[in-house]
């Protein structure tokens, strides 16, 4: 899956929802990350590639391949990097 | 039956999805769109969620309830529009005995709230919209207009 | 409108009736009729009551509940025979937030078990019949047969 | 209300509900009680004057006039007192 990116780095698809789609303007960005990566070196990532993202927190609440993630987890190539304002459902 | 569901929700149908003649206990919670919020006046409402992700927590939810109870729980939430006065969310658990089917109940309700990737925007009557954000001043952030929101994309 | 009735009761024209776009917080309970009681397989069951102090009381303990949260309350139970797996009493409370919706909801279907002058009387498998009486043993007296009881009136 | 009844006695209606009117066998009996009574006198009076109330307990739930009401409650002409089995609705 990597071997169209250069080595040592790896790409990941970014969702955003909500309030954080508004704001960035987009729902969806890929990234590439220098790898090892972690979920915060995504989201730090697409700070630097997409200006309007950096009104996002530094960290938000993320999930990795819709489950909940801490900032600290690892990425994987393909992964699913999703950005998740606070909650507000029911 | 996905959880979300951008038809409006039918309590009866939830109800007897759970009953059973040896569950003559059922404790529901509907919570309905209100017409204020944080002293606006609300015109409108819509919900929208991380898909994928919403499914499954509404799942574990579901199985953490079933595990920790002897019940049988039916949940269900809206997706997009919603009009003032119709329900958002059900919850309906079914047990033996009041206790259980009360403290399922409340668990579901609170559980969705705080672990769901569901998010409310809300359109007031001055045609402002704001995002509902328990974590903001007030609880709210303002929106863009959906307009503007839609020439943007 | 009667708290008692000899009716289908109805949870969705029930909810219908207290729910208001300012309240947007529903906690409902359903009993049910059970097909077991006590390890006996229950075929009928029916309803008495005191008619008029049941009102009353009803009538008190929404009134309690409505002077201890702000909610309104919908109270219901049924007289005379009902079929296993149908409603034999519905509340529902609504208030403008969760707990309270909850709090009326079991305070309310507490009181009425406790306080409303009503009577269960099983009928099993075998044509046997008892009273459901809480402080006897087995929660259980036998009723004589029901031919029986007619001879005598 | 008292005028067709001997002077110092009251009469009242006792009513009976589901197992109590099933073991005596009515639902209704009126019972007369000398004056000043309570209910306690009532449901004595109940037992005294029929055999099958005997099996009642001797201080059943009542309820005067579809309140309820404690045994040393003073009972008035007319009243009506209801004695209840232990509930059982919902």
């Amino acid at each position: 899956m990597a071997m169209n990116h250069p080595q040592g780095s790896l790409r990941v698809r970014v969702l955003l929802f909500a309030r954080y789609a508004e704001v960035v303007g987009t729902a969806e960005h890929e990234v590439t990350v220098p790898a090892p990566a972690t979920v915060a070196d995504v989201v730090t990532a697409l700070r630097s590639d997409v200006p309007a993202a950096r009104i996002l927190p530094e960290r938000p609440l993320c999930a990795r391949n819709a489950s909940q993630a801490l900032p600290e987890d690892a990425v994987e190539p393909g992964d699913e990097i999703a950005l998740l304002p606070p909650l507000s459902g029911g | 039956m996905p959880f979300l569901t951008s038809d409006p929700l039918d309590l009866e149908a939830m109800v007897a999805s759970v009953a059973d003649p040896a569950r003559g206990a059922l404790a529901s919670f509907v919570g309905t769109v209100r017409d204020h919020h944080e002293g606006r006046v609300v015109t409108a409402l819509s919900y929208s969620a991380y898909g994928p992700m919403a499914e499954r927590v509404c799942h574990e939810i579901l199985e953490e309830a079933e595990a920790q109870w002897p019940v049988r729980v039916a949940l269900r939430h809206r997706l997009g529009d919603v009009a003032i006065g119709e329900a958002a969310v059900v919850v309906v658990a079914a047990g033996a005995h009041r206790d259980e089917a009360f403290a399922a109940c409340r668990f579901v309700i609170e559980a969705t709230k705080r672990r769901v990737p569901i998010w409310k925007r809300e359109r007031y009557v001055d045609g402002t919209e704001a995002w509902v954000d328990p974590t903001a001043p007030g609880g709210l952030v303002p929106a863009k207009h959906p307009a503007a929101s839609r020439a943007r994309s």
